[in-house]
Order: C-alpha cells, then structure tokens, then sequence
C-alpha cells in the first residue's frame, strides 16, 4: 500500500513513453474525452465563425445576433447545422414543423458521399492504427496508399483482357487487384520498418520522405509510362466497369458501394480479433506499450517492427485498392489526402480497431459536411479542416478534460482520474468486464 | 575531453560525433569528386553538375531557399533541447506566413506605424502570429500533458486550415494580392547568419542554454537546483515559434504574397526543418549547414532540369527526399535528448 | 473583383484586426435583405473552380470575372466552390448538380482536371446544363470549352524569340541581344502544360534559330519561391524572358524578372493588369478568355440555347486566345516585332502554320 | 544549543497515504545522522519535506531553531539544505562544473556568458577543500559513481548546503567507495557540515552515524545513539519483530550440469565490453550466487545467458545444447525462467492487467496459445493461481500491474517465472524493493526449487542475500569473476575486496575450490587462485568438464 518505491522511475523508451498514454487508457475515458474534444472544437470553432463572420464583408447579414442587433456574414449555427445535417442528406428538418424531412430516404447522394469517404478512412485509419499499437507512428499511409492504388490499378488493367468480362471476372479482378494492393502498400510499408529496425532511422522522418517519393514517382511513372491515351489529366485508363465495386442501393455518382463498407467493418472485426486474440497481435502491442518488456517476453522487436510496419503498409494499399475500385474506377493523381485523414482517425479512436469506425464515420461526416458548407454557405470550406486540427489538439490533451472533470466535480467515466498516476491502487472496479471470454479487451 | 571555454570552435558538438564527422567528410568529398570530375571532362553530366554546383547562382538560390529551413531548424533545437519535440514547425511557418502578409497589407507597404516601416512590422506580425500558436502548443504540452508528436500535428493541420481560411475571409481567395514589395534574400540570409550565432551562443553558452539542456536531458536534475523546468520548457517552445516565425515571414515576405492553395507555399519545409537539425545534430552550425544541403540539393535539382537531361523533371524533385532517406540510414538515430517527448511534473 | 487588387478590403480588414470583435462596425455585412427569394434572377449558376483556387490572378480568377460580368449584366445568381484537391471535384458538380433548392441553371466546371469527374457526373443528371473549360467532355449535356493555348503560345514563343536578339529596355527590363535563350516555367508537369511548353518552344523555333528555351518545371502551382528560383536560375544563365504556366507560382517569376531586370511573360488573363505590381517587367501575356467562355455559356443558358454537346475551340480565329501585350510596358514593344507575331496569327490561321501539342522530347 | 535541523511533528499524506505521521527528528549540528526504514517507510518523503520538494500536511520544519517553510528546493537550498539523491541528479553529457553550478551559474557580460573559469575556479577550490579528487572538465557519463557522488556533494556544497541529505548513499558503492565516502563524512563534519543520510542497512547505519532514528511506516520508531545499540535492536525496530537474518541452506548433492558458459565476452549498448571471457557453469540443485557492485557486468551477463543480448563471443550451453544464435524465444521455450531485475520496464507490461501478464513469454505456447488464438479463460485461469500461490495482493487478475506496490509486482513476476517449470532460473536483484515478509517468502522458494533441483543464478547487489543463499558465490568485477568462494567461510571483507578487483590470499579461495568440487573435481583448484581472477575462473571451468565426466565414470 505505502510502498512508494523509490526505483519506479525506470521508464520505458522515450517512443514507448511519448504512445503509452494513447494505448492504454479505457475505453470510456477515451470516448469521453473524445466526445469532449469534438464539443469543444465546435465550440471554437464557433467563436471562429463568429469572428471572421465579423470581419468578412458581404451584403446581406446570413445572423444577426440577439439583443444586440449586430450583423455577422456568417450564420454559425447554420453552419453546423449544414456540417452534420447536410453530411446525412438532410434527415432533420430544422426549422419546420416536424423533426425529419418526409421525403428523406439514406440512399441519397450526400449520405453517400459520407459513407464512401468513411470507407476510405477505415482503412488508412486501421493502417495507422496497427503500426501505433506496435509503438510506430506511421505518417506514410499516405505513400503507402498511392503505391497501393497504382499497384491495383496497373494489376487489374493487366489481367482484365485476359479474363472473359462477367460478374466472375469483376470478383476475380477485385479480390487479385486488392491483394496485389496490399501487397504493393506492405512492401513501401516495408521501407520504413526495415529501416527503422536494422539502420534505427527514425519511421516519423522516413515515411514522411517517402510520402514524397510514392507521389513523385507513381506521378511519373503514369505521366509517362501508363497514362491513358489521349488523356488530358496524368490518370491510367479506366478499369472495367464489372471489375469496379458495385454501387447498390446508393446512386452510381456517389462513388459508394455499400459492399466496399462491409468489407470495411470485417477489416475492423478481423484487426480487433488479431489485436485482442492472437498471439501475435499480443506481440504487437506489447512491444508498442513496452519494447523491453516485449523483448523479455521473447518477442523480436525488430522483426515485429518490420511486420507491423508492412502490415500497416498493406492496410494503407488496400484503402488504395478501395480508391481505385470503388471511387475513381483507375489511379489519378492528386490521390485525396486520406492516409493523413487515418492517423487523425486512428487518434481520435484511441488507436482502437473498433473505435475506427465511428472516427471515420465522423471524419467522413465532417468531409461531406465540408461539401455542404461550400455548396450551402459562404464560410470558407477551409473552417472544417481547422475543426480537424483542433478536435486532433484536444483528442492530445487527455489531462485538460481530467481538470474539467475534477474542477466540475464530474469524473470522466470508470477510472477517469485515476489513470497512470497510480496512486488509487485498485479502486477501479471494471464494469463491463462481466464476459468471460473476452479478458483482453479491459487495456483496450 | 572537450573544454567548453576553449577558444571558440563553432563545429564543438560535432566534433566529438563520429556521423557529424562522417557526414561532412562525405559531403566535402563527394564536392572534391565532382569538381575533379568537372574538370577533367567538362562536357560530360560530371561537367555540367559541377558548372552547377560551384556557380554563384546556384549559391544565391540556396541561401534564399535555406533561410526558412534554417530558421524553423532552429527553433525547433530550443523545442527539443528542452523536452518538446515540436513537429508543429511547419504550422508555424504557414501561421506567420500568413500573418506578415496581413499585417504588411493592413498598414500598407510604404507606410508606417510609429515609424516602423510595414514590412518590418509584417516580420513582428508573423513572428507574433507564430509564437502565438507556439505558446498554445506549450501550454498543451508542458500543462495539459499532450502527447507532443500528436499535438504538433495538430499545430500544423489547424495552421494549414486557418491560414487559408483566414485569406478566404479576408482577401475572398485562399491566396492572398501580392503585396508589390519583398524583402531581399540578403536580410534574410543575414538574419539566418545571426540566428545561428545567437542560437550557438545562447546554447552554449549561457545560463539559460545551460538550462535548457538540463531540461531536455535530465529535468528532474534541473528541477532539484531550483530552476523551473516548466518555465524552461515554455522559453525554448516559444523561441522555435519566434524564430519560425522570422522563417516563415521571410518566406512570404521575399514573394510578397501568401499562397495558400495545397501545401500552402510552405511545401513542407519545416517537415525538411526537422530533418535539417536532427542531421546537424541538434548543433545551430550544424543544422544551418543542414539546412544549406537540403536548399542546395533544391537549388541543383532546379538547375539540372534547365539542362535538358532526359530525366523526367518530378523524379528529379524526389533527389532530396532521397537523399534524406539514405543519409538517415546510413547514419542512423541522432543523439535525441534523454527525456524529449516526455512529461515533467514537479513533484507536488 | 478579386482581380484588381481591392483597396476597400484592406481597410476592411484593418479595422477588423484590432477588434477581433464585435464593437468595430466596418465589417460585416453591409446591406440589408435584398437578395430576395430565387424567382427574381435570370439564371442561378454554379461554378467549381479549378484547385489552386481564387487569388491566382490567373486562370480562376479569370473565369470569375466572367461571372462577375454576367451578374451585372443579366443580373444572375451564383454559387463557387473552390475544390482543395482534384478529389473533391466530382462531389462539388454532384452538389450542384444534385441541388434543387435552389436548383441551378448551368454548372461550370473550370479546368481540364475537372473533365474526368465530369465524365462521370454528367451523364447522371441528363437534365441538368453543364459547361465546362479547357477539355472536351463528350456529353450531350456539356458545352466544352477548349482553349488552344499552344497556338498562344507559339506566338509567345515568336515574340520572345525576336525579342531576346534585339536590344530593348522598357519598365524595369531590358533584353540582352547576345542572349540565346529564353526560359519556360511549367507548373506540375501534365500534358496540358506541355502543350503551352510546345507551343512556346515551336514559336521560338519559329522566329530563329538561334534561340534556345530551358525549361523547369516547379511540381506545384502554389510555389512561388520554387517559381522564383527556377526563373533566377535562367536569367541568370542568360535568358532574358521567361514565360511561365504555372498558376500562383508564377508571381515568382515575376518576381524574379524584377530582381534581375528582365521581362517575363504572364498567363491566362492580363497579368501586367492583375498582378499590377509587376506591370513593368509583364511584357505580354498569353491570354485565354476564360471570362469569355464562362460569360457566353451563361448567356446562351439565359437565352435558352445551351450548347450541349458541342466543343468551342477557342483558338487564335476566335480570339479564345490572345498575345496580349503589357498594359504598361508592352505599348514599346518595337513595331517590327508585333508584326512578325501579327503575320505569325495570321499564319496560323490561315493554316500555314501547324503549331504542335507535345513537346518533342 | 539549537538542533541544527529539527523537524517537528511532520505529517504529510497523500491521497490514500500517510507518508509520514507525526514524526519528530533533531539532528546535532556537525553530527552525522542516519534515517533507517525499510522501503516504504516514509524516509524518502521526510527528506523531501526537508528539501522543500513536498510541503508537510502538518508539522513545522526548524532550522538553527528558527521556524521555515520551504515551497521549493530553491528555498532549501537558500537556507541551506543540499540533498543528494540516491539517483543522481546530475546531466551526462555536460562537464563536471557545469553540473556543480547548474541553476547558480556565475555569469558576466551582464548575464549573457556563463563564466565558465569563474566556475571551475569554484569547483577546484571547493574538491580542495574537502579533499575530493574530481576534474572539473570530465563529461559526467564517463567518471566512476564515486566521483559522481562527489559531484553531487559539490554541488550541495557549492550552493552553501551546512545540512546535506543523502539518500541511500552507499547502494551503488563498492566497500572501497564506501570507505571513502565515510572519510568524506568526516571531514564534512569536521567543517561544521551536518549529515543526515537514508539507509534501509543497518551495518552502515551503525558504522557510519553518530545517531539513528528508525521510521517505520511512516512513525518515528525512535532515536539512539550508534553506540548504544545493537544489530538485532535496530533490526527489531526497523521490522517490528525479531527477524532470522540469513535463511538456512541445507547441503546438497548437485545433479547434472544445466549452464556452461565459456569464454564469453559481451559487449553494452555503447560496444564497450561489459563482460570478458568469462567462464563458469552451474548444475541442478544448486544456487550460484553473483555479487559485485551494480555496473560490472552482471545485467550484460544475464542478458548474454537469457537471450536479451547477443554475445561477442563465446559460448553459452543449456542442458547440452549451445544457445550461440539462439533467440529468447528459443531460450524461453526450453525452460529458462528469467526475473529481471527492472520488473517495471522488463518484468510486467504496466499497463496490462495481471491475466495479460500472466502470458509474457508464453503468448506463443499452449494452454494460452492454440494456432495463433490466445486462449484468454486459460490465462486468466493461470493469472489467479499465481495470485493466489504467491499471495499477490490485492488479489484481482483484472487489477493494472501499475497500480500494484513494488513487493507484489515482484511476487507476480516470480510466481509466473517459477510456475514455467523452469530448469534454470536466472534472478536479478529478487528481492529490490520488496518488504522483509515478501523477502522471506521468495527466498524460500527459490530454496524449494534448490530443493527441487533445478539450477539456480542468483545476482544481487544485497550481500547478505547471496550469501545467504547461495552454495557457491562469485564475485563479479569489471566483467571478470575476481573470485569463486565459499559463501559459507568468505569473510564479508573478503567479498569486498573481491568486489573492488582485488584477489585474495589461498585460503579462501580453496574453501571455495573444495565446495566446487562437489561436481567438478578437484584437480585444479589449488592453482587456481592466487595469480588472478582470469586464471581462477578459466581454470575451474576447465576443471569443470574434466570432472564431470570423472564423476560419470
């Protein structure tokens, strides 16, 4: 009880140190403190609104503010009203007598929106996430999306004429192009790790070099080699339509296929299982929170740096692979930055495989909204990438809402105050830990 | 056995590291090659990259090109040397880039406030707009105990919204008019010259620099003489925001114009910043001889595309990437202080 | 609007900046109501500009003036988006497009990079009008707007190629007559770049034989510093006049031609107008009439008559595209030269003149 | 006279805690006065009381008699108060001087240049003064923990300290150093200085102090004069009880030979070698003790033996078969138990709860590992019977290993080592942190496995621990064994000798030869010890094989 310990100041690596607090917290602080950070970046970005909705100059006042008659340019509570309401194809009907519009069905075009960018983003997000479970901070999903997707693109356009065009073919082409996309994505993936394991060169600084060259050089290798005939933009041909993913239910222009989103989810379920239920992934994660104590637990730290690195990679060219197959039908450049939005996803989810999927539900709410906002209001698109950054700030700094919640008297969720100071001793007792089988998911 | 007060030698710190030696051992001979090469078969590539490499030009292009690099490089050595690892840079690059410009465009190039003419008062402006954003980046990490590496992303991405946003409100366009008037490459080049002086003396050899070191590699030993670690950490987090600040306020401020589409006209260079310091070793020389490679490299690249070789011009952009790549391999980790990137709380 | 440099918003936000609140009074809207519902406008728009977005003084602005020009002369309605990256383009014709509250008249798509979002877009809503710039889009619904930006260029490429052996200082530039180069700065290397570089290059040749173009291309079109060196660099090798494709970057061009005293040459719209600061080294610019072809294609909507279906080539004949000489110093080019590019037009339109799209290497 | 430092009825609690419940405690001035507790007994957080790092939940703190309050070490230090902590505080890459003045630099050119000759000038004087030996110019991370400690006893005293505190001063010593650092003592004293030092020792309380107060959970047991009291008094106030100070060892026959290690030399993470062709081996049933200061090579050792580290050469057999190329993995698999000595960084995963440390090194192996799936019933399964075997406390398998005190953490980690069924056990530093009755247990049951006849390595920096324990004892110096004695007849001056690299006279060394013969033979071990620790060690191994297979025959 009172043993204070003087020798508890051996840490674990400064890596170790820097990810630990973004591993190991429950689950319900990290949603607390997540849904806490979402609040108070809109509350920002509010203020923002209200400010430069001041300052901008238009005709007409879009809100004037109560009692004092001022006139902003910019409506802040349409503008979130636009974000999420919009992001959903208007499901709410603010204003009017009602609360949902009659004539709103999901299928419709800026649901779809969403939803096909929410796709994308579970698999950068799971891409990012794998490699920090390690103890990794891998920045090059980004390159290792565009390999991924060229890998794709240039495997599907090669084997299609020599398939007989069919539904058989469409699933043969998809299942080998997504396979050559991971394999693509693993491999540039693969760069960094074996650097980081054999040469100790730093995965931050590598990736975010070799996001610079996976762009450079899949641009020339199109522009010159593999561009599509008579093409204006640096873009390869089209590959078949039967070897696309299929769009049902969702208009064809919403580039969405509800498939793609099903295969999404059972890569999240397939990564919390090897995560949470293999041995491997208990390899992984523990040289990610604690390499020494991997290392005595007979896990070789290099080699588990080389294989989370290309699974992250293959994660990252998969998402390529959906890119490519489900949204643009070929590899253009100007790939959209969705191995950056990943780690922002991976952040905010706690790194959790599960937690991806309502990250990227709401970064892809926040990138149809962003849409909406340009489309429907004069406040520039640019608001929802600051909103971005702050809510990705607060998400950091988990201990500002732990002095909320004391200051406020409210704790943040089981064991929020607690947390690695240690010094409640045993006092959390786990509330939703009552499944026998399910032991590992407590640290989650 | 190093003497600190032994007549100044400017590379001490480099000295005593094998890759810093091995890294300027390369780079000179790798020059001495190219110029022997040069001139023993002046028609060939050998020939043209040395009629390059050792021409005025491309010296003028670089120390333009160098200036934000080694400035945010800087600055993030006083991030870093303290405990803060600042990957933020390039946020605060774009923030005062932006900033110089709005100011430099509300007073108007050719007047003055109080006698300070405008495109002085722009660098204050950016400088401002930059240590801003470094002190809420302090306060997240040193008070609240943000991971540092996730918080300096989210300096950069909300820098990389903002700047744009702000253009767009102001000026209707995420870039803004140019403003019709610059500031030489050679202010910069100078203030480049004395940030490095002053950033080597300030930590070598003062007391605060003394600190700061302390701080980085063993708070607690800091802490225990009574010297706020805290504090120390804030100064050197809000130094790399004022030196990125005359960085990136030197960035516009030489177009006179911010451009705020994509990248924004930063181009990731205080991505390249971090890199410059960490190769110079966290050394002020060092990282502006860093600093001189990467904008060299950049200034050649530029160069050799104009002389028609086959190669197709992106892949030539990638040579510094690369570069970057293989040096960090060959060399390996730098010397990254012992307790960078973690917390330090007062006992009590 | 955004094109000449609007004082009246830097006062605006000078006050602005020091209050950060509520108690100044400049900003802000400043009417009241007006707009009134949507009944009241010939034709509701919507434009999707190109990425690199408004403020380039260039090919963005250019097509905004365009809208300007038709707001205040059939009185019209409209909306822009500026996409961040060509991902977004195919969601932002789609809002539009998909829009119909307020539903809209005629979507303009800027730039080729939007053609293959277009490809895709069109042909989803057969009902709606689009029109879209500098590339082809098969559809019975799509106007397209092709700018022969080559046959500009080449003429370009006549005038600089003569220019650079005669001795000529005007503004803040002179020529070298001893110089054999002039200079090509491309922003991201595509092949519509190249086809202003082939121009350019073809048109030199044109004019002499003695004259050389170095090119660079930036990587970006929103890197001016990467502009500005790659046009130092040739300068200082000896070329006297730098023409540049390359969007925002190109101010570094300008910038560079300042700092050495030597001409460049602008594009897409006026830039000696647009960019004034740099008038007195802009001695021509390749114009493209993108105001033009936005301006017509809201037109013939109002009237009725959308041209679906159908590509404009905007060439030489058209006046699509121009040479168009510097408004402050382009008036001293000497006369013997403007007629060379006068007959070089002439040449190319009566077709006598085969002016290539890809370069030769 | 006024005590030169009295603190008076000091309380300080923390959340949960009372450290320290109203404790009092005069120290004479030039007098030297030793706090004694176990760990966890609150000496540390009085200290820092003293230090001004914590400010007392009650209780005042006098100086020369005059009431103060500190709200920092800057305050201490200014009235002064210096304390050296038992990690040192001190930068590594920066100089010595730069260390001492750290915080109080002297400065010129209006405070823009530290005045680095000013400084060094201050330190020279000071280290003349007290008779210290230290260059003022070296780098900290290369000179001996002795001259660091001196350094850090500069810097109190260049900051004017008349009290210093020092906090487990002797841990990281060798008997030498020890010595010295009594002699600085004295003439620290001498200078008017007063000395109060920690210590959980009680033969370094008795010899070094004039007074000794004992705290025991956080209460003021009392205080005596060194010269009035005995070991076994002090022991009984420390503990609470009368304590056994040595568990028994009964003789044993030593049954086949598990470890062989020879000519092994290993290198640290900065390649400088850490431990030089060393030879030795160890049989079943048998207890091999390492002792020697922290440093000399026993974590390379250990690391070289269990997988952790690569050998520069030489060669490393368990049960027969070489382990050259063989990883941790491979090590674990075939029943090497390993409790390393860092349990937070190596032994347990912090964060992880007890059923998910439970695993660490058997993640791969059944029950817990089916193809790949972790089986998580039969981990937890695993976890509670450890729990419960071990008396692991508080006993929940769901509970963070963090938030276990450092005595459980421990017990969890061996119980888990012990239940693999291990033929070899490897245990660094066992008992580090642990109370006495956690102390008592693990000692018995690494004797069980003795007694089970498993092989046993045994490295500790506590002397009576392996000696103890232990059938054989090595000493370990610099990477070399400077001897291999008998623990049962080695004289503790003897190990310290041994510890500080010297080699001793035949006697006792062939008491330790006898003892080896039990399984080796006897053949070499007259020669062995006199002419060096090289000859002693490389000979016995020799020995070693030739005897064994006499044995067989």
């Amino acid at each position: 009880m009172s043993d204070s310990d003087p020798d508890a100041d051996g840490g674990p690596s400064v890596f170790a140190r820097v990810v630990a607090p973004f591993v190991d917290r429950s689950v319900a602080e990290r949603l607390v403190i997540s849904v806490a950070a979402i609040f108070l970046s809109i509350l920002v970005g509010f203020a923002l609104v209200l400010v430069s909705g001041r300052i901008a100059e238009c005709s007409t006042a879009a809100w004037t503010m109560p009692f004092t008659g001022l006139g902003f340019c910019y409506n802040p509570f349409e503008v979130y009203v636009v974000l999420f309401n919009g992001a959903l194809g208007y499901p709410f009907a603010v204003g009017d007598p009602g609360l949902f519009n009659p004539g709103w069905t999901p299928f419709n075009l800026s649901f779809g929106l969403t939803l096909s960018e929410t796709t994308l983003l579970i698999f950068t997000g799971l891409s990012v996430a794998v490699a920090f479970r390690a103890g990794l901070f891998n920045i090059g999903t980004q390159g290792q999306l565009v390999v991924g997707a060229l890998a794709t693109a240039l495997t599907v356009l090669a084997l299609a004429p020599l398939l007989p065009a069919g539904p058989v073919a469409g699933l043969v082409l998809i299942v080998v192009g997504t396979a050559a996309g991971a394999v693509g994505g693993g491999l540039w993936g693969a760069i960094p790790g074996a650097l980081k394991a054999y040469a100790d060169a730093n995965e931050v600084i590598t990736t975010i070099m070799l996001n610079f060259v996976a762009a450079n050089v899949a641009y020339v290798l199109v522009l010159e080699v593999f561009r599509a005939e008579g093409s204006s933009v640096v873009a390869t041909r089209y590959v078949p339509e039967y070897a696309q993913f299929p769009s049902v239910l969702f208009p064809a222009s919403t580039d969405f296929a509800l498939i793609a989103l099903l295969v999404g989810v059972a890569f999240i379920g397939g990564l919390y299982y090897f995560v949470e239920h293999t041995s491997f992934g208990y390899d992984l994660r523990t040289s990610g929170v604690q390499a020494a104590a991997a290392e005595y637990g007979g896990v070789n730290a290099k080699l588990t740096t080389v294989r989370a690195m290309t699974l992250s990679g293959a994660l990252g060219g998969v998402g390529g692979s959906v890119w490519v197959l489900m949204s643009e039908g070929r590899w253009m450049a100007s790939v959209p930055d969705l191995g950056f939005d990943g780690i922002t996803v991976s952040i905010l989810a706690g790194n959790n495989p599960i937690g991806v999927l309502p990250a990227a539900f709401l970064f892809g709410v926040l990138k149809g909204g962003a849409l909406e906002i340009g489309f429907r209001t004069d406040v520039p698109t640019e608001l929802v990438a600051v909103l971005r950054g702050l809510i990705i700030l607060f998400v950091a700094m988990p201990e500002f809402f732990r002095m909320v919640g004391r200051y406020t008297g409210v704790a943040g969720g089981p064991g929020g105050a607690g947390g690695a100071s240690g010094a409640s001793g045993s006092g959390s007792a786990d509330p939703d830990e009552s499944a026998g089988g399910d032991g590992g998911e407590a640290d989650a | 056995m190093r003497n600190p007060l032994s007549p100044a030698s400017l590379l001490e710190g480099a000295s005593e590291s094998s890759y810093v030696r091995s890294l300027v051992v390369g780079t000179v001979g790798v020059l001495a090659v190219l110029g022997v090469l040069g001139l023993a078969f002046p028609e060939s590539l050998a020939g043209d990259l040395a009629g390059i490499v050792f021409s005025t030009s491309t010296a003028t292009s670089t120390a333009r090109l160098a200036a934000p690099i080694v400035l945010a490089g800087l600055g993030g050595i006083f991030a870093e040397k303290s405990g803060v690892i600042n990957i933020g840079l390039e946020g605060l690059l774009i923030i005062s880039a932006f900033a110089s410009v709005y100011a430099a465009s509300i007073v108007g190039v050719g007047n003055a406030v109080l006698g300070v003419p405008a495109l002085a008062l722009a660098f204050l402006a950016g400088i401002a707009a930059s240590t801003f954003l470094a002190a809420v980046f302090a306060v997240v990490c040193i008070e609240f105990k943000a991971d540092q590496i996730i918080a300096g992303l989210a300096v950069w991405l909300i820098a990389l919204g903002l700047a744009p946003f702000m253009s767009t409100v102001f000026f209707g366009g995420v870039n803004t008019p140019n403003l019709g008037a610059r500031v030489g490459w050679q202010y910069s080049a100078t203030m480049v010259v004395l940030a490095t002086l002053g950033s080597w003396w300030l930590l070598n050899r003062t007391a605060f620099g003394k600190h700061l070191r302390a701080a980085g590699e063993n708070p607690k030993a800091l802490d225990t003489v009574g010297v706020s670690v805290s504090k120390v950490r804030y100064a050197g987090v809000l130094l790399s925001g004022v030196l990125s600040g005359v960085g990136g306020s030197a960035l516009a401020l030489s177009i006179g114009q911010f451009v705020g589409a994509g990248e924004t006209m930063v181009q990731g260079k205080g991505f390249i910043a971090i890199v410059a310091y960490l190769f110079g070793n966290y050394n002020p020389v060092g990282t502006l001889g860093a600093g001189a490679l990467f904008a060299g490299l950049d200034a050649v690249q530029i160069r050799l595309q104009q002389l028609g070789y086959a190669v197709p011009d992106t892949l030539v952009q990638t040579i510094p990437y690369v570069v970057v790549i293989v040096v960090l391999a060959l060399v390996g980790r730098t010397q990254i202080p012992e307790a960078a990137g973690e917390h330090y709380e007062t006992e009590e | 609007m955004a094109s000449d440099f609007d004082r009246r918003r830097f006062i605006k936000a000078a006050s602005a900046a020091g209050l950060v609140g509520l108690a100044g009074c400049s900003g802000g809207p400043s009417g009241d109501g007006g707009d009134g519902g949507d009944g009241d406008v010939p034709a509701r728009i919507g434009i999707v500009y190109s990425d690199g977005g408004l403020g380039d003084n260039s090919f963005n602005d250019a097509a905004q003036q365009g809208i300007l020009q038709a707001e205040e002369e059939f009185g019209i309605a409209y909306d822009e988006s500026e996409p961040d990256g060509a991902g977004e383009f195919e969601q932002f014709q789609q809002q539009y497009a998909g829009s119909t509250d307020p539903a809209y008249d005629l979507v303009s798509t800027i730039g080729f990079n939007q053609g293959d979002a277009l490809t895709e877009t069109a042909p989803d809503y057969p009902d709606q009008d689009f029109m879209i710039v500098d590339t082809v889009v098969d559809e019975p619904n799509v106007a397209s707007y092709l700018f022969r930006e080559h046959e500009g260029s080449f003429l370009m490429g006549v005038l600089a190629g003569h220019l650079t052996e005669t001795e000529f200082s005007a503004g803040a530039g002179e020529t070298d007559p001893d110089s054999t180069n002039v200079g090509f700065v491309g922003g991201v290397d595509s092949p519509v770049i190249r086809r202003f570089q082939a121009g350019f290059e073809a048109g030199v040749d044109y004019a002499t034989d003695d004259v050389d173009v170095t090119t660079s291309y930036v990587g970006s079109y929103a890197d001016p510093t990467g502009g500005q060196e790659a046009a130092l660099s040739m300068y200082q090798s000896g070329a006297d006049i730098v023409y540049h494709a390359s969007g925002a970057t190109g101010v570094g061009v300008f910038q560079a031609a300042q700092e050495e005293g030597r001409f460049a040459f602008g594009v897409d719209q006026d830039q000696s107008v647009s960019n004034e600061s740099f008038a007195d080294v802009i001695l021509a610019s390749m114009v493209k009439r993108v105001d033009t072809a936005v301006y017509e294609s809201i037109s013939n909507v109002i009237d009725d008559d959308h041209q679906g279906g159908s590509t404009t080539a905007l060439g030489l004949e058209s006046n699509g595209v121009e040479c168009v000489y510097g408004d402050q110093i382009g008036g001293e080019v000497p006369e013997e030269i403007t007629t060379a590019v006068a007959d070089a037009r002439d040449e190319i339109i009566a077709g006598n003149i085969e002016v290539p799209e890809t370069t030769s290497n | 006279m006024n005590p030169a430092v009295h603190l008076d009825g000091i309380t300080k609690r923390f959340p949960g805690v009372v450290a320290n419940d109203d404790v009092d405690l005069a120290v004479e001035r030039g007098s030297v006065h030793a706090l004694l507790g176990e760990n966890g007994a609150g000496k540390t957080t009085l200290m820092n009381v003293l230090y001004g790092l914590y400010q007392p939940t009650e209780g005042t703190v006098r100086l020369d008699g005059e009431p103060r309050s500190f709200d920092s070490p800057r305050d201490a230090i200014d009235a002064g108060v210096g304390m050296i902590h038992q990690h040192f505080m001190l930068v590594d890459p920066m100089t010595v001087w730069e260390n001492v003045v750290l915080g109080n630099e002297p400065k010129t050119w209006g405070g823009l240049r530290v005045d680095g000759e000013a400084a060094r000038e201050a330190v020279v004087e000071l280290s003349e003064r007290y008779g210290f030996d230290v260059d003022p110019d070296a780098t900290i991370a290369d000179i001996s923990v002795g001259e660091q400690q001196r350094v850090e006893i500069l810097k109190a005293l260049y900051r004017g300290a008349d009290v210093l505190i020092m906090d487990e001063p002797t841990a990281v010593l060798t008997p030498q150093e020890v010595d010295e650092l009594y002699g600085v003592f004295d003439e620290l004293t001498e200078q008017g200085k007063t000395i109060i030092f920690i210590s959980h020792k009680l033969g370094e309380a008795l010899s070094a102090a004039d007074d000794i107060t004992v705290l025991r959970d956080g209460v003021n047991v009392g205080t005596v004069a060194a010269a009035d009291v005995t070991r076994e008094e002090l022991a009984e106030m420390m503990v609470g009880r009368e304590v056994l100070m040595e568990p028994a060892t009964s003789p044993q026959e030593a049954g086949d030979r598990v470890l062989e290690v020879t000519d092994l030399d290993v290198e640290d993470d900065r390649g400088v070698e850490a431990v030089s062709d060393l030879s030795f081996e160890l049989r079943g049933g048998e207890i091999l003790g390492v002792a020697g200061v922290d440093g000399n090579g026993q974590s390379q050792l250990v690391e070289a033996i269990t997988g952790l580290r690569e050998a520069a050469s030489g060669d490393v057999r368990y049960r027969g078969e070489s382990m050259v190329g063989k990883t941790r993995r491979d090590r674990i698999d075939r029943g090497m138990a390993f409790i390393p000595e860092d349990r937070q960084e190596r032994g347990l995963v912090m964060s992880y709860d007890l059923v998910e440390n439970g695993i660490l090194g058997s993640q791969h192996d059944p029950p817990f590992a089916n193809g790949g799936r972790l089986d998580w019933n039969a981990s937890r399964d695993h976890a509670e019977s450890v729990i419960e075997q071990y008396d692991v406390r508080p006993p929940d398998a769901e509970a963070e290993a963090e938030s276990l005190s450092g005595g459980n953490q421990q017990k969890f980690i061996v119980g888990r080592e012990f239940e693999r069924d291990p033929e070899l056990v490897v245990a660094t530093h066992p008992t580090r942190g642990v109370d006495i009755g956690s102390t008592e247990f693990l000692h018995d049951r690494l004797l069980e496995l003795r007694a089970e006849g498993k092989a046993i390595l045994l490295v500790s920096s506590k002397l009576d621990e392996v000696q103890g324990l232990s059938d054989r004892l090595a000493v370990m110096h610099e990477g070399e064994f400077t001897g291999i004695v008998d623990p049962a007849t080695v004289t503790e001056e003897e190990i310290g000798l041994l510890m500080a690299g010297e080699s001793l006279d035949d006697d006792s060394v062939e008491g330790a030869a006898i003892h080896d013969a039990a399984g080796d033979g006897t053949d070499d071990a007259p020669g062995g010890g006199s002419d060096g620790a090289d000859d002693a060690s490389g000979n016995g191994i020799d020995g070693a094989t030739g005897g064994g297979e006499g044995v067989d025959a």
